[in-house]
């Protein structure tokens, strides 16, 4: 709530311009209070599913990423900016990326089949468990956490270039 | 030992030596036979070889604003341009580098004295050039047009009696031995109005009144020449002499080919002195008469001219070339 | 079925149409998307197969039950995710437009011609 | 297959994928290891694809993999299959080749920008794409690719976003790039819906004998699509944007490599998709000539009207990819040995615009580097400031141009050779006049930029730094060498490519087993028999002579001239006869500039040219009614003769 406040300040000089964006409404605030963990969690349901149900890492990544718009329209962009930082967001995005190109890449360092990119080398489980589908589900995972810190660095790039555009 | 021959031909015979001779000893007649005709006495027919050591002997100026090397370095380029050329064009079946695509290395060599003519004109930083450059430019882009033309006409006149793959020759060796069997090209209905197209030509590529516009001397004071002087312009004049001499015995070679006149003697001096004859009355139709009774004309009336008139009569060769075979 | 390839050639032209027509830089960011959809729609369509169940690969299968065709489905994924950057990089594209041009109107927007 | 072999076309493709995301990784910091895993990275697909030589060119083979160890079950393709034929590793070697020296030349141009892991990691992810690209065995795997290599080239037209064209060429771009995509997705589906696989291999199996009306449709849809990625003319109009707008190093690859792509998908299309269709088909041979004719026409018409160094390389670009599709639409002819040699002269000329093109826009890249500017209205008179980048541009104008001693050239008369043999010889008067085009334009550019007068506030540069003449000086020394020793070219890259373009029943029979394609297609599929000697190449022999003649000329004349040298050394270059001739007037700036150089010309065809210059509006929508047509009318085509 702190940063309600301090907001709240700032919020008269950006109601003059811009009609349509009101910032912290209490009734959106108190929606997006509600919907914000619920997102978050279906996310990464579905990030973790991804092998046994439709979805996967890009899905459930995007309904993450989609947290941080609903927390720009519900905090305005000084909450977003508070909360994330955009390089380290880049970073775990690259992180994300050689994660995956790192579990394609053990069927490669094990040999596995005749030393074959993205070949499946650990154990695939019981199908239908959590835990089965060997490198897929690290793979959905590793695509998941780019595309979270992805799109949510695209939407606050873009929510910060808007701003700077009104000021 | 080829190799021995190959040095001579490109030193002596075909090659630097005679073109310089041979080059320059046209350009005399030339202005010589312009002179009569203008009722003048004219200068000696040697004149362009006093002319020429003349100015190799004088000191000669590179300007302050000049890029010094392409300056220097482009009427060599040109020059040599003008030698090569002289060895794919073959003396009545002899021929000195036989090979199969000569027509479009010689059509790409042309381009080479221009586009020298223009590096140096351009490297000079003179207004004069820029001017003579850009008109420079804009003939050789006219009269390339009705030249490629013609090249396909004769060489699909040749090809096709020949049965080349394609019913197409590009090499000049396969003309000559066409004309030595069938007779001269010059003397076949459909090759008529190409030999008229090229004549016509071959002013604009000498770059003669009428179609001196890069050079005229009276509006832009030669142009790209303008800067040069001494040994350079010695360069450049021999050049042009040249490449009149080369144009002229690429109609030879084209249109009154074959072994000897078709009298099938093979005796190289012979040829050669025949060869000259023709080259002369050639060069004197195409451009000392054309010099001597016509005014220099605007350079967009020079583009308009080429893409017309001579256009228009190489493709006439052209299509009667294809009705003939049919 | 039928239904549903009138509806991605209808969505495929009204995109074409979006962009050809519409001057507002936005509005033909929106036709390139509708373009997508209208291939991604397609694209599923091709896969389908009545009476398919979804490819999930599962124990409890009925005996006689089939797919769906899956590769359609991963493509169409793979479709939308580009259509998706394709969107954003547009749209990221007009901004900056609006900053240099002040204005996004197409017919505004053409200091590079000829 | 042996072991090394297989794994690396994987590795050509993985690592530059993989350093784009480390070069991520470091942020802004750490500027000098971003440049050197730039090098390092792209160098190794260089070394594997040259590694690959070996299996693929001297002993024939057809390299695949299988990604996952999914091969085929039932000789039904299940996996995503990498596939690497001679033809594929000529493009390969084209990309990596010019990928590495774009990003040597890279270190020190682009030095005064800022944000440059943005730009090193799209440089290296259009890198891993387009070797994907080329690589792949899959169809959609080629959308995925051109997608990322899109995207990337957009990125990297509107990197330095402060310029008001980067953006707006971004724009252009994103939306006829991605209309064009999308146009290859919609023929990828309906192929998927017909064949019911991605596999390329198996879809020209497949599809033997069962064209029908979705298939032909398209195949339509594909060649627009891929049109607009090889710029061909309707569809030309946002490269002269983009090459204009981007850093030198990437419009080098534009223009140099990705417009190769879509001509590498055009082929894969024509030759192994639709092969029985398209193969022999005059029709076919007509369509692609025509178009690669009007190509080079409109190219090189709006090259000579154009007043910007870079924009005018983009529409020569536009212009010599009309020799491209010419040569491989005379390919695509009946009579087999014509068919060879307008392959061999497509797939010369690809190689030889790799080459010359990359150097005249590293040329433009060093001219903006030290003036900051490609407007030739403004530039004059570097050659004295700047006399390597004047020597190279010049290789690179006698090379483009096709000035025999150069590589050019060779590519030019096999062209011009085959069009005339296949019986289009309106298409090879039209040819040689665009040679004669593509000369002018570039003597424009070197008079209006290299000599002539210079500018006041051009006094003070310097020649541009090693590091960056390096690269230049390696394209130019291809373009000599494919030139002079062009019979090594022939017999290790040309011959090879040519003879995988036709061997579909080879690439078919690797990806699944023996026999299958004639199993599929019920007969052997016919390869054309080539040797270099049907294409009739210029004799070697000729350069020995002519290369004795330039050096014994230079040794006759430097000796006639050198006399002359002692006197000037002593000269005042303050002396008023060393001034410019002016007629008497008092001197003052006078510079022939590119837009005045030609016009006679231009007022002769005014009319022409004005119709040109007003129908590259600059308008989005206007541009892309161009590539909607393009494709009606592609459309309409196809289904009228096929």
């Amino acid at each position: 709530m702190k940063s309600n406040k301090k907001s709240y300040k700032s919020s008269p000089s950006t109601n003059k311009k811009s009609k349509n964006i009101k910032v912290n409404d209490v009734i959106i605030t108190s929606c997006a209070n509600v919907v914000l963990p619920i997102a978050i969690i279906l996310g990464a349901y579905v990030i973790m599913h991804g092998h046994l149900s439709p979805g996967g890492g890009f899905q459930g990544g995007v309904l993450i990423a989609g947290a941080v718009a609903i927390l720009y329209v519900a905090y305005g962009s000084d909450g977003v900016r508070k909360l994330f930082n955009i390089t380290r967001l880049k970073a775990s995005e690259s992180m994300g990326a050689l994660g995956f190109i790192f579990i394609a890449s053990l069927g490669l360092i094990y040999g596995v089949g005749g030393y074959r990119f993205f070949a499946n080398t650990i154990s695939k489980g019981t199908p239908g468990t959590l835990f089965s589908s060997g490198t897929i589900f690290w793979m959905n995972f590793a695509v998941g956490y780019k595309v979270l810190t992805g799109i949510g660095a695209l939407i606050l790039i873009m929510v910060s270039s808007l701003n700077s555009n009104k000021e | 030992m080829d190799i021995l021959v190959y040095i001579f031909n490109i030193l002596i015979f075909p090659g630097f030596l005679f073109c310089f001779f041979f080059g320059l000893l046209l350009s005399g007649i030339d202005r010589k036979l312009v002179a009569r005709m203008q009722r003048r006495i004219g200068p000696p027919v040697f004149q362009p070889f006093y002319d020429f050591f003349k100015l190799i002997g004088k000191g000669h100026i590179i300007p302050r604003g000049a890029a010094k090397k392409t300056f220097m370095l482009a009427p060599i380029i040109g020059l040599l341009g003008v030698v090569i050329i002289s060895m794919f064009i073959p003396i009545f079946g002899y021929v000195f580098i036989p090979r199969t695509a000569d027509m479009i290395v010689i059509l790409y060599l042309l381009t080479v004295p221009a586009v020298a003519l223009i590096l140096g004109g351009s490297s000079s930083g003179s207004p004069y050039s820029g001017v003579g450059i850009s008109r420079e430019m804009v003939t050789m882009l006219s009269y390339e047009l009705p030249l490629v033309i013609i090249l396909l006409a004769v060489g699909s006149k040749v090809g096709h009696s020949l049965g080349e793959i394609g019913n197409v020759t590009f090499s000049l060796s396969k003309v000559a031995e066409y004309q030595s069997k069938n007779g001269m090209l010059i003397c076949s209905l459909s090759m008529i109005p190409a030999a008229i197209a090229f004549l016509l030509c071959i002013p604009a590529e000498v770059g003669t009144v009428p179609f001196d516009v890069a050079e005229a001397e009276t509006e832009i004071c030669e142009g790209p020449l303008v800067e040069y002087s001494g040994k350079y312009l010695a360069l450049y004049k021999l050049m042009s002499a040249i490449k009149m001499f080369i144009m002229g015995s690429l109609f030879v070679a084209l249109f009154f080919g074959g072994t000897g006149f078709g009298t099938g003697i093979k005796f190289l001096p012979l040829n050669t002195l025949l060869m000259m004859i023709l080259v002369i009355i050639t060069i004197s139709i195409s451009v000392s008469f054309l010099r001597a009774i016509v005014a220099r004309i605007k350079v967009e009336h020079t583009l308009k001219f080429f893409w017309t008139v001579p256009t228009a009569l190489a493709f006439v060769s052209l299509i009667l070339t294809y009705v003939t075979t049919l | 079925m039928l239904l549903n390839y009138i509806g991605a050639f209808l969505l495929i032209v009204f995109g074409l149409y979006i962009i050809l027509v519409k001057k507002n830089l936005i509005k033909i960011v929106v036709g390139m998307s509708l373009l997508d959809t209208g291939i991604n729609l397609l694209l599923v369509s091709v896969g389908f197969r009545p009476g398919g169940t979804a490819p999930l690969f599962m124990n409890d299968l009925k005996p006689g039950s089939f797919f769906v065709d899956p590769v359609p489905q991963a493509l169409t994924l793979t479709s939308i995710v580009i259509g998706a950057c394709v969107t954003a990089l547009a749209l990221s594209l007009v901004i900056k437009v609006k900053e240099h041009y002040g204005t996004i109107d197409a017919d505004k927007v053409r200091r590079l011609n000829g | 297959m042996n072991g090394y072999s297989s794994i690396l076309p994987l590795m050509a493709i993985m690592l530059p994928f993989l350093a784009a995301f480390i070069i991520a990784l470091t942020g802004n910091k750490a500027l000098g290891l971003k440049r050197v895993l730039a090098v390092i990275f792209t160098f190794i697909p260089l070394l594997a694809v040259i590694l690959l030589f070996k299996p693929i060119i001297e002993n024939g083979h057809i390299v695949s993999y299988w990604l996952g160890n999914w091969v085929p079950e039932k000789t039904w393709a299940i996996g995503i299959g990498l596939e690497i034929d001679a033809f594929g590793l000529f493009c390969g070697l084209i990309i990596t080749l010019t990928c590495f020296l774009s990003s040597i030349f890279s270190i020190r141009y682009m030095e005064k920008d800022n944000g440059l892991e943005k730009y090193y990691t799209m440089f290296m992810l259009l890198t891993a794409s387009m070797i994907g690209f080329v690589f792949t065995g899959d169809l959609f795997n080629m959308y995925v690719m051109l997608e990322i290599m899109t995207f990337a080239a957009i990125g990297l037209t509107a990197f330095r976003n402060h310029k008001y064209k980067s953006i707006e060429a971004g724009f252009k771009y994103i939306v006829i790039g991605s209309l064009g995509s999308s146009l290859i997705l919609l023929g990828t589906v309906l192929i998927y819906a017909q064949a019911h696989t991605l596999n390329i291999a198996q879809i020209s199996a497949i599809l033997h004998g069962n064209y029908n009306a979705v298939t032909i449709f398209a195949l339509a849809l594909m060649l627009t699509g891929y049109a607009v990625k090889a710029f061909l003319v309707p569809c030309h109009t946002w490269p002269a944007d983009a090459h204009m707008s981007a850093p030198s190093s990437i419009s080098m690859l534009l223009s140099g490599v990705m417009s190769k792509t879509g001509i590498f998908g055009i082929i894969r299309i024509l030759y192994m998709i639709y092969r029985s269709k398209c193969v022999a088909a005059p029709s076919m041979e007509f369509l692609m000539i025509f178009w690669g004719t009007i190509t080079m026409l409109i190219g090189a018409s709006m090259a000579i009207i154009q007043t910007d160094f870079k924009r005018l390389l983009a529409f020569s670009s536009v212009s010599q990819i009309g020799y491209v599709i010419v040569g491989f639409g005379v390919g695509l002819s009946a009579k087999t040995s014509v068919a060879v040699t307008g392959t061999m002269g497509g797939l010369y000329h690809m190689l030889n615009h790799a080459m010359f093109k990359s150097l005249a826009f590293l040329c433009a890249g060093a001219v903006l580097y030290r003036t900051g500017t490609t407007d030739t209205t403004k530039l004059g008179g570097l050659a004295k400031k700047m006399p390597y980048t004047t020597v190279l541009f010049m290789i690179s104008l006698a090379s483009i141009a096709g000035m025999p001693p150069f590589n050019g050239f060779v590519s030019k008369w096999l062209i011009y050779q085959s069009t005339f043999e296949a019986g289009y010889w309106p298409v090879t008067i039209i040819a040689l006049l665009v040679s004669v085009m593509t000369l002018a334009y570039f003597i424009k550019l070197a008079q209006s930029v290299f000599f002539g007068k210079i500018h006041k506030e051009h006094e003070n540069i310097k020649e541009i730094p090693w590091s960056m003449r390096v690269p230049m000086i390696v394209l130019a020394a291809v373009c000599i060498f494919a030139g002079t020793f062009w019979n090594v070219i022939s017999d290790k890259l040309i011959e090879p490519a040519a003879y995988a373009i036709y061997n579909i029943q080879g690439y078919i029979d690797v990806m699944f087993n023996k026999g299958y394609a004639q199993n599929m297609f019920n007969h052997e599929i016919p390869i054309p028999k080539m040797t270099r000697a049907m294409a009739g190449y210029w004799s070697p022999i000729n350069w020995l002579l002519l290369f004795v003649v330039l050096i014994i000329g230079f040794i006759v004349i430097a000796s006639l001239l050198s006399k002359g040298n002692k006197k000037e050394s002593i000269i005042d270059l303050s002396d008023t006869k060393y001034d410019t001739f002016t007629g008497g007037e008092k001197e003052y700036f006078s510079h022939m500039a590119g837009n005045d150089l030609f016009w006679g010309l231009k007022h002769q065809f005014r009319g022409y040219f004005k119709t040109l210059k007003n129908a590259h509006s600059g308008i989005v929508n206007d541009y892309v009614l161009w590539v909607a047509a393009c494709a009606a009318v592609v459309t309409i085509y196809l289904f009228a003769v096929l």
